[in-house]
């Protein structure tokens, strides 16, 4: 039984998330999948390595699939990440979300995605023609209400 | 007493290693360690606005006194997705 | 190769649109299927029959990807809708969306599936414990600007 | 000249058919098609304020002129997705 959150070292399998949040219940079903692109800021791109604090993504993962489950208490919500190197193309993150209505599932699994950007200890090593750099985002504050509101806010619309 | 301290992405690159292990005062904070991490490697002054911590792989406050054994992780800014 | 747009009484497969829109420019993959419930307004759902005005249907889809591209030009649309007799669980629609950024991949997917409520001639057949009915839902009409405005609301957040 | 109906769902289950085949005077519009039906089918009336249309799989409005030969679509509220 694959678990509701989880990172990996290997491809990601969003139909597999999908499935796993399905039920007779469920009106809708939204996926997010992240993906390596080819270029970032004017610079092509030639792959990516995602490094994790491993213990802690994890426990950051599950803690936003329980504030999902707070805020849309119908959604079922499934994230992994993956991490080590990815090429262009390869999926970084899957998220599903399954829910009665859609409105929900649209709304979970926005907010998944804009958690993870926030709060989940994973760093993006970027390389691409002429060099390479970390990218640096969000300082990771999960208890800073002002990021939660605002993730709240990008999902609901 | 020793803790262990871990570094990821570009502050491990700084330092060249992800895992030190320090000898510090008995109830030294997270934020004394990270001063004296400072002191070590300059280029860490850069990350003071910006970076969060974790004890013993949970989130924590730079305030917060240690213990011997603990595993601190400085974190800079985040960038999964 | 799949059309972007489609009709089909077979069984809909979201991963394939999913590789469809996807390029190396992409950045976010949306997906969202719409799947048959147990139970709708209190009644237990058996199965359901969905009955199209195929060659509108299908014009009408092609409408809804045509809006998409002009109100998010980066972003790859596909869609598709079964018709014929479904099971609890199955996916009577599939979309999905890819693009560089997030933000328009949620977006254009979501407003696909209101504008697919709003303005293609398919209607839904529901057959519960002890009866059935035809579902009527909007009134369909491409022109209706009110209508158009608040699927892009809905989708814009 | 001669024109052909298309009803769907409810409208259908209604008519006892998805598709009649009616004479109707040259010029004649949707609406005139329409009404003619109302008055075989009475239960039809209740869809007067709901009902969408369509001339040759294209929508069109009530008050659009038939040619000869053209398929008319009578369309309940729609409830797909």
């Amino acid at each position: 039984m694959t678990p509701r959150t989880g990172l990996t070292e290997h491809a990601l399998d969003v139909a597999g998330l999908a499935r796993l949040v399905e039920g007779p219940a469920h009106g809708a079903v939204v996926t997010f999948v992240g993906l390596v692109r080819d270029h970032n800021q004017g610079r092509r791109v030639t792959h990516l390595v995602y490094e994790a604090y491993e213990p802690l993504a994890v426990k950051a993962l599950d803690r936003i699939v329980t504030e999902a489950a707070a805020q849309w208490p119908s959604v079922q919500l499934a994230v992994h990440h993956r991490t080590g190197r990815m090429a262009i193309g390869e999926a970084s993150v899957a998220i599903a979300a399954a829910s009665p209505h859609r409105a929900d599932a649209f709304a979970a699994s926005r907010y998944a995605i804009e958690r993870i950007k926030q709060i989940v200890p994973i760093w993006k090593h970027e390389f691409f023609e002429g060099g390479d750099a970390w990218i640096e985002g969000a300082t990771a504050d999960p208890e800073n209400a002002d990021a939660r509101e605002q993730a709240l806010r990008t999902a609901c619309g | 007493m020793r803790v262990t301290v871990r570094l990821f992405a570009r502050l491990r690159d700084l330092a060249g290693q992800g895992e030190l292990v320090r000898e510090v005062p008995p109830a030294s904070t997270v934020a004394a360690v990270w001063d004296d991490l400072v002191s070590e490697f300059p280029a860490f002054a850069a990350y003071a606005s910006s970076l969060s911590c974790a004890v013993n792989a949970e989130y924590a406050r730079f305030p917060t006194p240690l213990a011997d054994g603990d595993e601190i992780a400085f974190l800079p800014p985040v960038s999964g997705g």
